[in-house]
């Protein structure tokens, strides 16, 4: 079992003909994962990635035309909420949002639509969802884990390949790896995702990968505390990351007062999670479970 | 980006917010012009993008043109927290009876804007946050409908405004919530919103924080944008799109990922070395971005080694090797460079960077170990 | 039994030291209705109606402290779409707004609001509601009608009134009348008020006052044909009005073909209501059961 | 309230909709100028606030600026449905290619505005809807939200435009929508919406009508209202805040509720007699109101019986016939009049009409009977 995606996961890529649409399509297909559709409106009726993928001027035309259930999302920053906002239109149940960059007012009135209707959205600017062996929809390079029981939810991108990596040579494989991204408004949090992982079988031990800002780890730590059985163990970056100062990506401001490193780490530690000091650690502390 | 106080009250007053009358002067001559203007008494008002400026001095009392104008000239010599002065705000002086606080900015937790007021107003809101947190009133706004008059009225009635101020108050709230909307805010507030001697509502002090990310929406307010105020190398970071912060320490850092070039400062610091800066090139970096990364990090002199940490993903190792290459043959440091670079296309990028002789290691731990230990080496030769 | 009002209705008038506010509320007081509350911003603290009712500042703090759970709106157009949701905020869970003239688009987004809470609306432009001898909330005058068991619902204020005391010539008497209001959008529709009728012990026959434009009556025809058991009577106003012209208020223009009272009244009788050919058959069909 | 052409053009131009050049003008010397400095063939559009002005000759083409001077006096010389023509617009003549329909208004039954589109431009939409239904393209939109993006794809895509024109037309989509939220509109639309042998899409002519609810919130707009375009009578009434509508018959009517007057209307008709109006008097009308209702119907020479049937609720029936004796007074009626009073102090009104000598009845019915007969007996005199 998995969380998110599986075999039946039938994707649908908007803004298949960009860059790195494009490319990553590419790599997702090789990956295995079913790609029935893309999205480029204007370019209905075209063929791309070797004459593999029909292309679709709206998402709506797509979903009818091959069942697609899931959607991944890479068209540019301007444009980045109104794709949100056509697929959850279209009822795709599934929303990846890779884009960085959405304007934060914007993102609340998308993030407030999406909520209530039936669809679940992830990101944006986030790295997506990898069940290792199974599908990949996003851009988490496939090669750095392999299948296996721990589970890892992750407000970072790169970060997260690290500790894939870190993992896979440790010898140790993941069941789903989700990147809910680094924004400061997303679709999906911790607690939405460790939900999902204590009611997997395949999970059987869980990663949470956070960072300075907000209090989403905090929130974490309680619903930890409150509800996990399974073992959770924890990184937190920016435990250096001077006050005030903005760090790479809009979610990482540490703002008066809360949002420090510290008290996550504390709030988690709390909650009986086992927090690692660097990255590396997350692999050595699963490892001697 | 944060707005200057000037620019933050002109944005306020154009959504018929009132503020004092006063004009900004780049000189003392200026300020002797603004002042006769009034014609009545002014304060003159260090412009700096930091906060502090009071305690340092920058904002003082004149009763005449020529005071006004001397006291301009003291303020635009000074350095506030390293920042020097280039501007002041020449104002009506206004004497309030009451101060006010009231601001607006997105509530994370629930990912909608909240309205905050507190009959506190005047000092740091966060301190008041600490010590007496029961003084701050917060009204949550729905994100599609936005702040409503009700609402307004309710935080009037909670900061326990005499009602004869409640329909400006409302008037106020609603220009304030205006502002933050049609500029895409984060932060819109006003500190300190007073209530003068002669009955009036009027917003003393202003600040705003603009979402970097809604910026091309609003390219006039992204033009006021104060590049002086800006260390010369975040300037040019921002040029290539980088995400640059000047830090203390002497280990130059280029990572790409927020979260993993936090990681890489914390694995330094927890290694006993300092990062000198917070260096992300972000998803996809092409090789002129990596070039320009790296020779900003090399003009810091504090810097001894440069690590660089790469997993590639949606960056490409090979391109960021390309990157690292004429980086290096342009400026010729004088420092190491400790290079990790995995994932997408690596084995292209790690021939590369052989062929340059680079030091490269595999692991992050490894990477972050001999860059502390070089820089130390550098600050004992 | 009556319908959303009854001897625990305890009313938070909105506008109460307005003219008609005040007005209204002598009335009701005087029919029995239990005002725990007015609200006036800038007025809190004040006691009116000889001293009988406390006037607070805002609607939160009169259903806090007097437990109101129905409040009637009598501000002026200009302030009852804010006044409906500040009721709506507070929690209060049935409004009813009198007030006519309310912009149309902003009571578009009114609508919207409220329909996602827990919370019913009835208006704006409505004369409210009457349960003769228990309580009337709103502006019916409550001696033209006695107590029974004919249930009306109606989009028209004055022609209400009209078949009320027809009714009442008759001999016959009312559980509740319902006045949903004359406008184009509004809260509370001819389906909702005719379901609750159904259910309700007390009535035994309907009474459904309709008059031009809009749909609301071909969709209470189809209602009633597939889930009323009850016997409904009706009356369409504006038989004879000509295409296009306004006519009073803003629900009364025939739009583009629909609307027409002819369409309606063929609906109607297809569903089996008796439709009276002018508002005094009402009570002669009624009383002819 | 309905905007002319001219006018609603203009409104959506701010918005960002294209237009073609031209102006408005009241004389042929004014037309002449205005043909004059487009310097190109041009069209004549009589500007009135009905439809069929086309097929009354009331929009053509002239080759040069004496031509149009021709035209529009013609034009202005004429009627057209009764409605003098009091202003032309002389605008650039453009060849269409393809003539689209694209509007905005509410949605009754979906509590939403939604936004309509049709291939089949340049005709009566209405027909359209008739004929073809599948030719007109609906899409609902969030009232909180307002129009995306994607939606004016999903209708330039179900119309089968052409992919080279979808930007301009999303573009346009917005700018009207913008103009339709902007305004308070009931309804903005753009009909015929263009593609030009140059490639080009342009709104060739527009049609917004105003929520009367909401002109206080625009007194830019309300100022726009054209009074020579209403007849007299309902001028009047407006003013007075009355409800009037001019009908054909004979029997004037004045009436407390919208319901209630077509009602009453209703009766009048089934009783044989024709009504010569609408009048609603509205709730809580005071005695000003109704004198200045009754003027209104007595001053139309159709009138052969006036009924006034008034329910007091909120109305008080002593105001009301306090209203009707100073009109009586005033105008010494040669009609009779019928009044039906009852409700709210209904004694004390009944005790005022009665010393008048008014005719009194109590029921609608009886008060209908009555003044058919009385209209028809009034015929036969």
């Amino acid at each position: 079992m998995s969380i998110f995606i599986d075999k039946s996961t039938r994707l649908v890529v908007q803004g298949i003909t960009g860059r790195e649409g494009f490319f990553h399509s590419a790599q997702m297909l090789e990956y295995g994962t079913n790609i029935v559709a893309g999205v480029t409106p204007g370019k209905g009726g075209e063929w791309v990635l070797e004459g593999k993928v029909p292309v679709f001027d709206t998402v709506k035309l797509a979903v009818e035309t091959t069942g697609a259930n899931c959607s991944v999302i890479f068209v540019p920053a301007k444009f980045a909420a109104d794709a949100i906002l056509e697929a959850a239109d279209a009822e795709v149940p599934l929303i990846v949002c890779i884009t960085e960059g959405i304007p934060v007012q914007r993102m609340m009135k998308v993030q407030h639509f999406v909520r209530q209707r039936d669809v679940t959205l992830i990101g944006p600017n986030c790295p997506g969802l990898l069940t290792p062996g199974i599908s990949k929809v996003g851009i988490i390079p496939g090669t750095i884990a392999k299948s296996g029981n721990v589970g890892i939810v992750s407000r970072s991108g790169t970060l997260t390949y690290e500790v894939l990596y870190a993992l896979k040579l440790k010898g140790k494989g993941v069941s789903t790896c989700v990147g809910i991204g680094g924004d400061p408004v997303n679709g999906t949090d911790f607690v939405d995702v460790l939900g999902m992982f204590e009611d997997d079988p395949q999970t059987e031990i869980v990663v949470l990968i956070g960072e300075i800002g907000g209090s989403d780890e905090e929130r974490a730590a309680e619903f930890i505390g409150d509800h996990m059985t399974k073992p959770v163990v924890g990184f937190i970056a920016g435990i250096t990351a001077p006050p005030g100062k903005r760090m790479g990506h809009a979610g990482a401001i540490v703002e008066g007062g809360t949002g420090l490193a510290s008290d996550k780490i504390t709030a988690l530690r709390k909650a009986g999670v086992r927090v690692a000091d660097w990255p590396g650690q997350i692999a050595e502390l699963i490892a001697s479970k | 980006m944060k707005l200057h106080e000037y620019q933050s009250k002109a944005l306020f007053a154009e959504h018929g917010v009132p503020i004092p009358r006063g004009a900004v002067a780049s000189s003392a001559s200026e300020a002797i012009v603004v002042a006769q203007d009034l014609g009545i008494r002014v304060v003159v008002k260090a412009q700096v993008l930091v906060g502090g400026r009071g305690k340092a001095g920058g904002v003082r009392l004149a009763d005449t043109p020529k005071e006004a104008g001397e006291l301009a000239a003291r303020i635009l010599a000074m350095k506030i927290k390293n920042l020097p002065v280039r501007k002041v705000l020449v104002d009506e002086a206004v004497e309030p009876i009451t101060e006010i606080y009231l601001g607006v900015t997105n509530d994370r937790s629930a990912n909608r804007p909240v309205l905050i007021a507190s009959a506190e107003g005047g000092v740091d809101i966060e301190d008041v946050a600490h010590t007496d947190p029961e003084k701050i009133v917060r009204i949550s706004i729905h994100p599609l409908l936005g702040l409503q008059e009700f609402q307004a009225r309710y935080l009037a009635s909670a900061i326990e405004l005499p009602r004869d101020y409640w329909r400006d108050f409302i008037r106020i709230s609603r220009g304030l919530f205006e502002a933050y909307v049609d500029s895409d805010a984060t932060l819109a507030e006003i500190n300190p919103l007073v209530i003068t001697k002669n009955d009036r509502l009027m917003a003393l002090d202003g600040k705003v924080v603009l979402d970097d990310n809604a910026l091309f929406l609003h390219p006039d307010l992204a033009e006021m944008r104060d590049i002086d105020e800006e260390v010369p190398a975040e300037r040019d970071a921002r040029k290539y799109g980088l995400s640059y912060v000047k830090l203390q320490g002497t280990i130059g850092c280029m990572v790409n990922g927020a979260g993993l070039a936090m990681a890489s400062m914390d694995v330094i610091k927890l290694m006993g070395g300092e990062p000198a800066n917070f260096l992300d090139i972000g998803g996809g970096a092409s090789a002129e971005k990596v070039t320009a990364g790296l020779r900003i990090i090399l003009t810091d002199p504090n810097v001894k080694v440069v690590l660089i940490n790469v997993f590639g993903g949606i960056t490409l190792a090979d391109e960021v090797a390309r990157g690292i290459l004429p980086a290096i043959a342009d400026e010729k440091p004088k420092v190491p460079l400790v290079v990790r670079l995995v994932g997408t296309n690596e084995e292209e990028g790690q021939r590369l960077l052989a062929k340059a002789k680079m030091i490269t290691v595999s692991t992050l731990e490894e990477a972050a170990q001999l860059s502390v230990d070089l820089a130390k080496k550098g600050n004992v030769e």
